[in-house]
């Protein structure tokens, strides 16, 4: 491998590792708070539909953006009803709204544009276009080269090669993504709100009794899950990929859960542990057998090794991981 | 003293539940501009309708008493078992393996054979999440759902290198051998002199699901094992305090859910396919979730909830056949029901405890011992 | 008596709290029924009542825990609404719950903020609460390292957070739920020293207590509750601890248990530097060495979490734990195979655990289930190939209930749907009736009613007679002081020193519970 | 009632499906008939469909893809009066099943040259969609025809996955564009279904040509698709439609000879396909067809003299 290459590397890690990130964080203010949370596929899924079909229809990126956040939202309010209000099962709400997201995506594409549960594809305005940083090389300058971006770029030095394949040229939601990361650690750390959501994790009955309400608090964090998710998804769907295509989650919102307990529910940890993943996606989409020496590696490894790497961490290296030590359960004053 | 009767906990809340759910459904149908009279119609038709239609619903119906049956036991250790997909998918293995390799003289001893591999691998499947779990407290669910996705690449590794004949481009295995073919409800039927139709896949398998709905009955409210299993389930500390091992209830309840788990195979591969293909599950995995918690993981309960499920399924395939409406119409639906019956069964049970306490109130204020 | 007004009228003051009609029915429990109650302001006044009378209940409900179903709650004179804490604590109320509501991993300044952070930015709530701690510490003397993290530090220093948090945000009504069950008597002094000062400044304090000595040693007034009703109020200064009693059982009740002399035999407990690490990895059995003989009550007083429960989990087999542990010479293995509950009853130990409803029964199954509870694995329960024979429980628990005069007397009926001293009855019914060579007993009448005491106290000490070895775990004295014939004190998983009944008292056990030496007692 | 089975990548794919949309679209404006539809969802219902239809008296069944050969060689002899027919398989041996194969590498052969002459840095890239002989047998004809315009060119090619879900994975064809991009690739062939959907998209981000598969797709990104490597599975649907009940069985092969294969020429990459392109591989064209070319196929043992996999 040489040094681009493993430039690309990272610079794909980071788009894959964004939609993780975005999830994962929403995860964890919903944990923090005590509402588990499996529901992160579906909500994501229903996002990334919901851009994708109102960025198709309006032609603007930025509605379709809000579209999905806004499906995320009602799932998220959905969850928030079942597990806080209802106080019912919160893996069983999660699951089904899993399943929710899947159906309905599909039905509504094809109702609404006949395409196999797809949206059209995305042109122009109704996509998210990489940031071009000063100084970076970026299409205007192949443009005027005469020459493609990657040639420049493979042509230029390591410093630029850095600077404009990694860093520049993402969209502004992958700039977002991580600039979330020490914003939660901000907000979970350093205001008052963030005292009392981590609080309502750990023990509601102290918050209840501190005179602030329970169910409004975690309500708000369901809610800002269902943001963070609604960004993600429209994410997948407006900027890594140009539409929707049915189940194109994948199974992300798994592995940013498993990526929350790798990080015992702190922000930072989250980050480094969604690149990780990330980055093992990324080796696994470019390379389709890895060969050390005479042996090979099966895709089939290399597909799975996301998955196996959960377990690994599970299991052996996470030591015990405590979860907010009310969560999961429903806050009950009254038998 | 209950607020509710039994019978109300039992048939009440789980009845009021589906209807929330298939009014829903409804308004779902409705929304997407179609007529839901005429949809359900369909469905009914298509499931119901004929003998066709039923061997497909009883089919189905198979695979999910078998995945919901696996759901249910583990929910009775309270142990959340999703990964019933991966298991099923590796009971496919297991069946393939045993259909394969050995050349059975006859479909009896292939089926015993089978099952009993099927139930092998489904149960190893299982094997190291729930050692996870009662070791390392790794959670379950979590694992569970990576074990599907693991087993997808495994089935795949296996379907595309290994057990992929020669020169086939498709992954799949090769045709069992006739001699493995199980009987299906038409031939099993024809003798009685009852006409069923013959292109429908239901088949001996159903037979055995019924029998491990009632082995499961027995299992969890009669044997000792399954009064450990429950008491676990209702409570870890007091499962210590009577000396019954967290980690080996764990263990088992989770060997014998993967093992039901992946008994399925014996329908969809054995039964229908008589070859593994990919996805051969088709979901019932998940179906199984829903289905233990429909029938609130009572075998008799699942029994009913896999026949509607299976309902559901066959319909659905009807109404993608002759309608435009996708099949994903079903996920809605199930989706709708998990929802319904599992998570917002208190929105349910509150109203209707409220109203059998305001029926009893009067006789019951003087409160004695 | 009952339901008599404190006889002599102050007019002077509207009464800091007042209740009205107050009403609530916990699904088919009617907790309270139709409470009036007034407490007059600079004063300490006393609620007791068995357990589940509805005390907390009620406190609750004034705190804004709860809404009642029906009543009005009057604040200096003037009717206010209390639908939450929120509103509460705006009336100047502070509680002290029987079971603190404190953020474990939280620091205490962060638990005292909570809620009260007068800012959207932690930083200068965290500096301001900082500064006014210390003025409160001066004022009250009670010092707590702002700074330690809740789960580091003991009960006692949790429950001054508590009352912390309360004079944090200034409440002049002060609610204290059971304070004392979990403080050394040189804690419970220093905490009715604070109440005094509190009382002195004007506030007012409403106590919850089971102890009869308490509520005459520090109250003005004392309200008495059963069966979720106010049965009396009465001055403190003319009532005394017989007339208490009786009003809050509703008839007159014997405190002493009658039993003869011990006569011990030989030991059939042998205990050598036993030791237990809890999860964390915390030594939670510091080395204990003890003895019980057959025929013999060997009773473990200390305040709760000192390690008792520890000692009957790992000798009942629960949790593993290092050192040498033999009955009647057998040594018993304290970790791997052989270490669990199935184990210790085939080696002749029964255990009666203190937590009934978490341990000691299975709330969803009915009666008879729970009466094969731990001896499932029995012959006599167990049908051919791994069936349970369901009709010889049943058989046997109608024969239990019947000794054991549990009602109602219906193996049918759930264990969530008997009350607590009917639930601790079938408990103490399937252990002693195994008549087990060594009975380990932990909080045995914890949320009993007094006649259910009696009964229980009896069976144990017919146990004793029948020359069978008993280990007896309390935090209560007074159960510990009628029931042992021997004492043994623990404090930080130690045994601080060991007591005969008649040679020692309240204030030396006292000591040794909070950690003072023997020598030094 | 004619009836049609698409297959997993579903009926919108833009590719191999779509394609076979158009064909029972075309033939149902121009006859009025009206015909069935179903896009499976998963393995284990081919079976099901096609016994479905049969039941309820579709005829023809016309079924897409080589994984229905399988279903077929059961379900088909169960209902000998229905004609059942399917493309990209023409190994069965069943009496009543038209099957339909193309000489994929002849028309990729032409594109390949296509990608030689417009490649400026001499290095061209192949995306194939599930690696099996069939996209393999894509590759090799692509890669013949490279470097029969630049002997020294270099091909990159990947396989996007081992399963049908390779026919839909936008985002890995994404990925393994940008990888060949980095290779030096210029030129990209996606031979991938409903996957090319991303290679494309990518190729057109990244300022790269790139060549479509199957259905005319220089339309998907006007200007930055070079051409689009036709595969005429819509005349082979709408021909077993038109001729309905009555279709011809047997094995059907389709090449250059008869049009079943062939290069797309639109508006849309007229500006990119000069004229000395066009002469070259016009002649090639007729020259395959004459015989004077033979591009050797990947089914013959199983290997590609241009390239390796
Ligand atoms: N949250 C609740 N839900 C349902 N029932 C409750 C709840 N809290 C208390 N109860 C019931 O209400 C009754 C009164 O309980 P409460 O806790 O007020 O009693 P108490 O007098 O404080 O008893 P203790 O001395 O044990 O603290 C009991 O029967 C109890 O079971
Ligand atoms: N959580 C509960 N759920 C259902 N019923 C309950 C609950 N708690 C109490 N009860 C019912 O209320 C009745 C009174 O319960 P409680 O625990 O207050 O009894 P008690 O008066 O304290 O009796 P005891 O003196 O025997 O403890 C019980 O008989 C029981 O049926
Ligand atoms: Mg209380
Ligand atoms: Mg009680």
């Amino acid at each position: 491998m040489d040094f681009l290459t493993i430039v690309q590397v990272l610079d794909s890690t980071i788009r894959l590792s964004t939609p993780l990130l975005l999830a994962c964080l929403a995860g964890l203010f919903s944990e923090r708070a005590g509402i588990f949370d499996i529901g992160l596929e579906g909500k994501m899924l229903a996002a990334a539909f919901f851009s994708a079909a109102v960025a198709a229809v309006t032609g603007s990126v930025w509605l379709g953006l809000a579209a999905g956040t806004l499906a995320s939202l009602v799932l998220s309010a959905l969850h928030g009803l079942a597990s806080i209000t209802f106080r019912g099962n919160q893996l069983i709400s999660g699951v089904a709204i899993n399943f929710l997201a899947s159906g309905i995506t599909v039905l509504i594409a094809q109702d609404w544009f006949s395409q196999g549960g797809r949206t059209p594809s995305l042109m122009g305005g109704a996509r998210f276009e990489g940031l071009e940083f000063p100084f970076a090389i970026g299409p205007s300058d192949a443009e005027a080269a005469g020459s493609t971006v990657s040639q420049l770029i493979a042509d230029a030095g390591p410093v630029q090669q850095v600077y404009s394949e990694l860093l520049s040229g993402h969209s502004v939601l992958v700039y977002l993504a991580f600039l979330a990361v020490p914003a939660s650690w901000w907000v979970l750390y350093r205001t008052r709100f963030g005292l009392r959501l981590r609080a309502v994790g750990e023990n509601p009955a102290a918050v209840d009794t501190a005179g602030v309400s329970v169910v409004g608090l975690r309500f708000a964090a369901v809610a800002i899950c269902g943001v963070l998710c609604g960004i993600a998804g429209a994410y997948l769907a407006t900027a890594l990929q140009a539409g929707f295509v049915k189940e194109m989650t994948a199974g992300r919102g798994y592995i940013a859960l498993a990526a929350l307990i790798f990080a015992k529910w702190r922000p930072w940890h989250a980050m480094f542990a969604c690149v990780l993943f990330g980055f093992l996606q990324a080796i696994a989409l470019r390379y389709q057998a890895v060969r050390l020496g005479d042996f090979t590696i099966p895709v089939q490894v290399m597909d799975a090794l996301p998955y196996i790497l959960v377990v690994v961490i599970l299991a052996g290296l996470v030591g015990k991981a405590t979860p907010p030590r009310a969560g999961g359960e429903p806050y009950v004053k009254e038998r | 003293m209950d607020v509710m009767p039994k019978w109300a906990e039992v048939v009440l809340v789980p009845l009021i539940s589906l209807l929330l759910a298939a009014i829903l459904s409804a308004l779902v149908i409705l929304g997407i501009g179609e007529d839901p009279v005429a949809a359900v119609t369909l469905m009914v038709d298509g499931a119901l309708g004929s003998t066709y239609g039923w061997g497909y619903t009883l089919y189905y119906a198979t695979n999910f008493m078998f995945t919901g049956l696996a759901v249910a036991v583990a929910f009775h250790a309270r142990l959340f078992n999703i990964g019933g997909e991966g298991q099923a998918m590796l009971g496919g293995l297991g069946v393939a393996i045993a259909c394969l390799y050995v050349p059975w003289p006859h479909w009896s001893l292939a089926l015993i054979a089978a099952t009993i591999s099927a139930g092998i691998f489904g149960a190893a499947w299982a094997a190291l999440p729930a050692w996870l779990q009662a070791k390392r407290g790794s959670h379950i669910v979590i694992t569970t759902i990576m074990f599907n996705f693991i087993a997808a690449a495994v089935l795949n590794y296996m379907l595309v290198t290994a057990m992929r004949p020669e020169g086939a481009m498709d992954p799949a295995t090769e045709r069992f051998a006739p001699a493995m073919h199980l009987p299906t409800l038409h031939e099993l039927l024809a003798p009685l002199g009852i006409e069923f139709s013959k292109a429908a896949p239901a088949n001996i398998s159903l037979l055995v699901a019924l029998a491990a709905c009632v082995l499961v009955w027995v299992l969890i409210w009669r044997t000792r094992l399954g009064y450990e299993i429950r008491a676990y389930g209702h409570s870890e500390n007091g499962a210590r305090y009577a000396g019954i091992s967290p980690v080996r209830i764990t263990m088992i309840a989770m060997l014998i859910s993967g093992g039901l788990a992946g008994m399925m195979a014996i329908n969809n591969v054995m039964g229908e396919a008589e070859r593994l293909v990919l996805n051969a599950t088709e979901g019932a995995g998940f179906i199984g979730i829903a289905v233990a918690l429909m029938g609130r993981s009572h075998p008799f309960g699942v029994f009913l909830a896999s026949i509607l499920f299976g309902f559901l399924y066959q319909g659905g395939a009807e109404l993608a056949l002759w309608t435009n409406i996708p099949r994903e119409l079903i996920v809605v639906i199930q989706a709708l029901v998990i929802l319904f019956t599992g998570a917002l069964d208190n929105m349910v049970r509150l109203p209707l405890e409220r109203l059998f306490l305001a029926l009893r109130r009067p006789t019951t204020t003087p409160q004695g011992k | 008596m009952a339901g008599a007004e404190p006889t002599e009228q102050r007019v002077t003051a509207a009464p800091a709290i007042e209740l009205r009609g107050i009403s609530k029915a916990f699904g088919p429990v009617q907790a309270n029924k139709n409470i009036s109650i007034r407490v007059m302001p600079g004063t300490i006044h006393g609620i007791i009542g068995e357990n589940g009378a509805g005390k907390s209940t009620l406190m609750s409900i004034l705190y804004g825990f709860y809404k009642a179903d029906a009543g009005d709650i009057l604040i200096h004179g003037k009717k206010v609404d209390i639908p939450d804490s929120q509103a509460a604590i705006a009336a100047g109320i502070g509680m002290v719950f029987q079971h603190f509501k404190l953020v474990e991993n939280f620091t205490v300044l962060e638990n005292i903020i909570l809620g009260a952070e007068g800012g959207g930015l932690l930083r200068p709530s965290l500096a301001k609460a900082r500064r006014s701690l210390l003025e409160l510490e001066r004022d009250y003397g009670l010092n707590v390292d702002p700074d330690s993290v809740i789960e580091e530090i003991g009960v006692g220093k949790q429950q001054r957070v508590e009352i912390l948090k309360a004079l944090y945000r200034e409440a002049d009504i002060l609610i204290l739920d059971e304070p004392t069950g979990v403080l050394t008597p040189a804690e419970a002094d220093q905490l009715f020293r604070i109440l005094r000062r509190l009382r002195d400044e004007g506030k007012t304090v409403i106590l919850i207590t089971h102890k009869l000595r308490e509520i005459m040693e520090i109250t003005d007034s004392v309200s008495v509750m059963r069966r979720g009703e106010m049965t009396a109020t009465v001055r403190t200064a003319e009532t005394g601890p017989e007339e208490l009693a009786e009003l809050m059982v509703g008839r007159k009740v014997l405190l002493r248990v009658d039993k003869a002399p011990a006569r011990p035999g030989k030991p059939v407990l042998e205990v050598r530097d036993l030791r237990v690490r809890d999860g964390a990895g915390v030594e939670r059995l510091r080395g204990i060495d003890l003895e019980v003989r057959a025929g013999e009550i060997l009773g473990i007083a200390g305040v709760a979490g000192n390690g008792q429960s520890e000692l009957l989990e790992v000798l009942g087999g629960m949790r593993e734990g290092a050192g040498a542990v033999s009955i009647n010479g057998r040594a018993l293995p304290l970790s791997g195979h052989g270490a669990d509950g199935q184990a210790r009853r085939a080696d002749g130990i029964a255990h009666v655990p203190e937590d009934r409803q978490r341990e000691g029964l299975i709330m969803a199954y009915h009666a008879w289930e729970n009466i094969a509870f731990g001896y499932h694995r029995d012959a006599r329960f167990c049908g051919a190939g791994g069936m349970m024979n369901h009709a010889e429980m049943r058989r046997d628990t109608e024969d239990k209930m019947a000794r054991f005069d549990v009602r109602p007397p219906d193996p049918w009926l759930t264990a969530k749907n008997f009350s607590g001293g009917n639930q601790q009855k079938i408990v103490v019914a399937r252990e002693i009736e195994r008549n087990p060579d060594l009975l380990l007993i932990g909080q045995p009448t914890r949320g009993v009613d007094i006649g259910a005491i009696e009964f229980i106290h009896q069976q144990i000490v017919a146990l004793r007679d029948a020359g069978k070895a008993i280990l007896l775990v309390s935090v209560e004295l007074d159960e510990i002081f009628s029931l042992s014939d021997r004492i043994a004190v623990m404090f930080d998983g130690q045994i601080m020193g060991e007591r005969l009944p008649a040679e020692t008292d309240e204030t030396e056990l006292g000591l040794l519970m909070a950690g003072m030496s023997g020598e030094a007692a | 009632e004619p009836a049609l089975i698409f297959d997993l990548g579903g009926k919108f794919d833009k590719s191999f499906n779509e394609a076979a949309y158009t064909g029972a679209e075309r033939w149902a404006e121009e006859t009025g008939g009206t015909y069935r539809e179903i896009e499976l969802q998963s393995e284990a219902q081919r079976e099901q469909a096609l016994r479905r239809f049969a039941e309820a008296g579709a005829n023809p069944i016309v079924t897409m893809g080589f994984a229905m050969a399988d279903p077929l060689s059961t379900v088909a002899p169960d209902y000998p009066d229905t004609k059942f027919v399917v493309i990209d398989v023409s190994w069965l041996d069943v009496p009543n099943l038209r099957q339909v194969a193309f000489a994929e590498h002849e028309g990729s052969y032409l594109v390949g040259m296509m990608a030689a002459m417009a490649s400026k840095s001499g290095t061209v890239g192949f995306v194939g969609g599930m690696d099996v002989p069939l996209i393999r047998h894509f590759g090799c004809g692509y890669a013949q025809g490279v470097k029969a315009v630049n002997p020294d060119a270099k091909i990159v090619a990947n396989m996007t996955g081992t399963t049908p879900a390779a026919w839909n994975d936008p985002v890995k064809g994404s990925e393994l564009t940008k990888a060949q991009i980095s290779q030096g690739a210029d030129v990209i062939y996606a031979a991938a279904g409903g996957t090319g959907v991303g290679v494309l998209q990518t190729a057109a981000d990244e300022g790269i040509l790139s060549i479509g598969v199957d259905s005319n797709q220089n339309h998907l990104h006007p200007g930055k698709v070079l051409t689009s490597m036709l595969k005429r599975v819509d005349v082979a649907v709408y021909e077993a439609m038109k001729a309905g009940d009555a279709v011809e069985t047997g094995v059907f092969t389709m090449g250059l000879a008869e049009d079943g294969v062939g290069y797309a020429l639109d508006d849309n990459n007229a500006d990119l396909v000069t004229d000395e392109m066009k002469a070259a591989v016009d002649e090639a064209r007729q020259k395959i067809i004459d015989g004077e070319i033979t591009v050797t196929s990947y089914y013959e043992n199983d290997s590609c003299p241009a390239l390796s996999f």
